[in-house]
């Protein structure tokens, strides 16, 4: 059974030439060539040094076209009208399911028709030397953003691309983003992606690792986004990574969001090895926004003001049409200008809220539980301890599609409107932990007068696109017919 | 009987949310929903439905792929030997679309209605309600006849 | 000399019949008519209800357009696309000068026109029945919003025409609106408005009056703000007025704008009669805006966030265009929508931030200091006390264009962007109290390494409009050439 | 010597911050400054510009009414017997106007620049320095012709 271990450099090499031979982009992967093409990059295009060494929470967006010339352009607007820091390229989803044939017909399509039929980028569809034109045309350092469960081609041909920077982890790029793939397998999968990363690190060329933090986006409660962050640092650290950004999506409670962003800091610092950089990146409200562009501006605001106030190394903002579908390139930059306007003017003053420290001990004390059962599950190996963990569900995420994850949890809301754990199933936290969020959460059903339930879950997940942050009971509306 | 509903997510999709509230709201409301979840193919909807002799097929779509994921769906529905109403729902374009034009071009790709993202559920049981009755009331009519 | 004193009612007849005279729309008032109408109104429509009713803050926008068919469809549009609680109507400028014939001429060419050739609304023109037509075709109760020193006239006819609030005050329309007209007069004009307001209190038609709070709009000091809604307060309650909303614009720091919004709620209570029922307005920034919508989102943003937090009775909201002119209705309703969606998310979180207790203690200690000097300018008269002590500089306003306020004032932001005072000139607080803004002052001055200067205040004017709270000087850039 | 200008807002319009930190921006550039404040009449710029013999005019105007406020603005002008350099800046028109119309509208009105409320106080003080430098440059011409 797999196990955290550094993949020896004679396996990490024959891993290298299966999955470039999958698809024939792969041939034009030379590790030498690539680490002097990235000795030749100016130092603004370093990523992780870009991003360790700035004195503010720098702002990045999504963005991904089918097109080089088109996502030239867009990231062009982005850095330019968005006043981007950092840059992202998001893959299209056929290249997540490793279909690069498909991907290519999407491509072709694309350039033919002008439109686009592909959601993202096929960055292995346009190679090595795709990728580095892109890197080119752009001042700012650039990351590929995707939710690809196997990213080894991917991984293999965006780093000899000149991009210093991938999102995902084996967890949080397989449980909210695939129903069948074992989770054994992708952290493999990983493995190899973290040991390449590795290998350009030794040569002094450092990869920035982000694992994915928000998983399904939906209500994640912070202890579990936290503890698959650390899981995701600690496999990535073993293969020589040593700058990992781990990262949290925005839950709409001010106390607990910078409770959580500290909580993972600190928890990041002290779980992961001396020898790696720790950055955290705060994500706006990944859920479901609302159907109009004047109260997404308002769900944006509210992430830019908590930002500001839990200063994150980064921001990745949201925009006012995320409701909608992939948004123009203006409202993109739209959402980094709101961001930014208010973080700007938030950040120089000192907001001190009460009741972070205890938020911030709930959710270090849970996390540590589950930190634990992982370590249990694998007799003292994390990756083995994972995979088990999740068969178990020791380990859980809610709304989880993926077969590898219980998905049995359920969130809620409490009175205050802090994500609780409603459904603990076999989630491997203490009696001490659900007694204090049932408590809450008999709270907040006593306030609404109605029972515990699975409606309160349903009401709480379309609270913020119905514009409030809770799902409370409406007067007039029910919900019988 | 309650009324057997196939509910799904199309093609390598898996936005998984929006399928776990309208399996809730189906149920309550009566209808016996068989999820087949995210990531599912045009054959295993097919299938599902011949199987459990379907009413109606509810496929989801959020990612902004379903216009390739829904080619020939219909087609492989009538191969299995369903005639079941069809339904689609979700964001079925990528980008800031039209959804008329959406609608349209769903509507000519064979399913009897199209709903866009900002559907409730109950929009989606009332127009079951109204679809499947109507279905009835036709095999009442053909057995009577 | 003026007194603080109550119109006999024999004098409010007498000024009635003059006022009505000056323009001829002012011959259809009949107050005993005027009120069986507004008995007449349902209850949604009666204002002084509707706010001070209310357990969350109601959102109210700014809007006037000249005719009145455009004025029902922009506020409908206000009511049904912005969810406005409270509607506004904007007067225009000629009819703040109390220039009927020019309003008269704006009102023909924008009827022919189809342009806005007015920047408002031009009520006095419309007449009684033009205003009850507006009333009629809405849902909500409306205030008449202008900025007129001598409304008399325009308090007839709107007040006649079914208007249940009314905005402004002797000073507040007097000091930010206005260059020659003396503060004796506007006073004498204002104590007909609140007498009047006080003869329909008194038979059961509770009409709103609203101080206007944020006075120039820029940077002003929380202090000073505070005394002259406690002294239009104190005029409008001895006129027998019995609601009373007190208001304060947004300085964009936090701390200081809840704190703001506590002393001015404490000290109302405390500084009114008991029969007088005091509220309080938060307007989103009142200063100039960013020229960017996406940008101005951020500062609405912010405002909202605050609002959240301070819970006032109402907020008056800005719209994205606010910089670049008079918004589009549809601008306007998506500043409502934004400023909706923030506060719906937050106000049910309890944030509590330190702090605030000590700024308001400032503050409230400085607003005494400039109240004691008003009443001792007076000899307990604060209708005297207030023409002597602007006259004097104990009370003065920044940036204020009238002759009657001394302007010497200037405000700066310290390192916190808290708005403290850099020249107080004759201002009427005690050497404590400067010691401790200059403290604040000099601690900026030497984070910015720059002696405390006018550069420092015109650095602070502009830095919203240029995206960030504190004008600090920029590396790059230098005002010399 | 130290060029004159006459600053102020015309007609009604009491918006004073903007040329509060234009006189103080361009009095540190060496101008002398003459400032009516707000709410000043053609009248008042007119004879301010002559008595003080002034070489540019700047007029302000924030709220909306600038073109009413500034029909017949030169003829005043010209009458008082000054030829002063006129400039008009701020939010000239009411609503969300398309900068380019309105420019050309003040042009024909015959102010000699229009600036938008972008306008960075140094932007007034370069063009200022251009056109009197011309001016002078003129004058000297037709003296020595
Ligand atoms: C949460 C979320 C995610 C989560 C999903 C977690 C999970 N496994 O479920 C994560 C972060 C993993 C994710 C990933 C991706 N996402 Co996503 N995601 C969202 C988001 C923010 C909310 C979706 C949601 O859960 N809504 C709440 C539920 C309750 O509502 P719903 O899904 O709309 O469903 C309701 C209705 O639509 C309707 N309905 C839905 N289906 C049907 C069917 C029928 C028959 C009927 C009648 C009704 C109906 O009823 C439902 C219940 O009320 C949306 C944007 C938004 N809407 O705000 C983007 C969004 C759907 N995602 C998008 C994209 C592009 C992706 C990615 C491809 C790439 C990316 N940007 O990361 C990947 C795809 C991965 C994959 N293989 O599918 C785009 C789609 C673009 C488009 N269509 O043009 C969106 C619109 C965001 C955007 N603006 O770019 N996403
Ligand atoms: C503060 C403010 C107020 C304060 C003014 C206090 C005072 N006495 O100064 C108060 C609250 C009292 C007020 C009142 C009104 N205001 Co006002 N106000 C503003 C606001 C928010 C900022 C203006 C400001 O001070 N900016 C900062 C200074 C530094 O910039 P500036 O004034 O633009 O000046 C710079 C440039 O424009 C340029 N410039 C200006 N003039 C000139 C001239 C020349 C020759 C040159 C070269 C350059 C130049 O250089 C300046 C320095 O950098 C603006 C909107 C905005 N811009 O964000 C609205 C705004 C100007 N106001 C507006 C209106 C309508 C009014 C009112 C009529 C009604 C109302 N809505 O309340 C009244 C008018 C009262 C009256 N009689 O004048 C409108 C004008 C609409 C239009 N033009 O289409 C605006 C645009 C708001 C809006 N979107 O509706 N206002």
């Amino acid at each position: 059974m797999i196990r955290d271990e550094r993949l020896p450099s004679g396996e990490l090499q024959r891993i290298d030439e299966a999955v470039r031979g999958n698809w024939h982009t792969g041939d034009d992967v030379d590790f030498e060539e690539a680490v002097a093409y990235h000795e030749s990059l100016p130092r603004e295009k370093q990523f992780a040094r870009v991003l360790e060494t700035a004195d503010r929470p720098l702002l990045q967006p999504r963005a991904g076209v089918p097109c080089l010339d088109d996502q030239i352009d867009l990231l062009r607007h982005l850095e330019q009208d968005g006043l981007a820091d950092l840059l992202p390229t998001t893959i299209d989803s056929y290249t997540r399911d490793n279909e690069y044939g498909k991907a290519k017909q999407g491509l072709e399509d694309a350039r033919e028709s002008g439109d686009d039929t592909l959601n993202g980028f096929p960055a292995v569809n346009h190679g090595v030397s795709g990728c580095r034109e892109l890197i080119e045309a752009l001042d700012r350092p650039i990351e590929v953003r995707h939710g690809t469960p196997d990213a080894r081609l991917l991984a293999a041909v965006t780093f000899a691309g000149g991009f210093q920077s991938f999102e995902g982890g084996p967890i949080s790029y397989n449980i909210p983003y695939t129903k069948e793939g074992s989770l054994e397998q992708t952290i493999k999968h990983w493995q190899y992606v973290d040991r390449l990363a590795g290998a350009y690190t030794e040569r002094g060329v450092r990869i920035n690792r982000e694992p994915f933090g928000p998983l399904t986006g939906t209500l994640v409660p912070p202890c579990i986004a936290i503890a698959v962050m650390l899981v995701e640092g600690l496999l990535a650290a073993t293969q020589g990574v040593r700058s990992l950004t781990l990262g949290y999506g925005q839950v709409g409670n001010v106390v607990q969001d910078v409770a959580a962003l500290r909580a993972l800091r600190e928890l990041g610092e002290e779980f992961l090895p001396d020898e790696v950089t720790v950055t955290t990146v705060f994500h706006e409200w990944m859920g479901g926004f609302p159907p109009d562009e004047a109260r997404a501006n308002g769900v944006i605001g509210l992430g830019a003001a908590t930002a500001a106030i839990a200063r994150p190394d980064k921001v990745i903002t949201k925009s006012p049409q995320e409701f909608q579908g992939v948004p123009t390139k203006e409202a993109n930059a739209a959402g980094l200008r709101t961001t930014r306007q208010l973080i700007d003017m938030l950040i120089e003053q000192d907001i001190t809220i009460d009741g972070i420290g205890e938020e911030q001990e709930l959710i270090e004390r849970a996390t540590r539980s589950l930190m634990d059962a992982v370590y249990e599950h694998g007799d003292g190996d994390v990756a083995r301890g994972v995979v088990r963990a999740f068969e178990s569900g020791a380990l859980d995420v809610p709304f989880a599609p993926s077969d590898s994850a219980a998905g049995d949890v359920l969130p809620a809301r409490d009175d205050d409107g802090r994500v609780r754990i409603f459904a603990f199933s076999d989630l491997a936290v203490s009696d001490e932990t659900k007694e204090i969020h049932e408590a809450r959460l008999d709270d907040r059903a006593r306030s609404e007068d109605r029972d515990r339930s699975f409606a309160m879950v349903a009401d709480d997940v379309d609270a913020i696109s119905d514009g409030k942050l809770i799902g409370r009971p409406t007067g007039g509306e029910t919900d019988a017919d | 009987m309650a009324q057997t509903v196939i509910l799904g997510v199309i093609g390598s999709d898996a936005h998984v949310v929006g399928i776990t509230i309208l399996e809730q709201t189906m149920e309550a409301a009566g209808f016996d929903v068989v999820n087949l979840g995210v990531q599912s193919s045009q054959q295993e909807f097919a299938s599902a439905a011949a199987e459990h002799d379907a009413e109606a097929v509810l496929v989801s779509s959020l990612y902004g792929h379903a216009e390739q994921d829904c080619q020939g769906f219909h087609e492989t529905l009538r191969d299995a030997g369903t005639d079941a109403v069809t339904y689609i729902g979700g964001n079925l374009a990528v980008g800031q679309n039209d959804f008329e034009a959406t609608r349209e071009r769903f509507r000519r790709l064979g399913f009897d209605r199209v709903f866009d993202s900002e559907t409730d559920p109950q929009e989606a049981i009332a127009a079951l309600r109204q679809d499947l009755g109507h279905r009835n009331a036709e095999t009442k009519e053909r057995v009577s006849a």
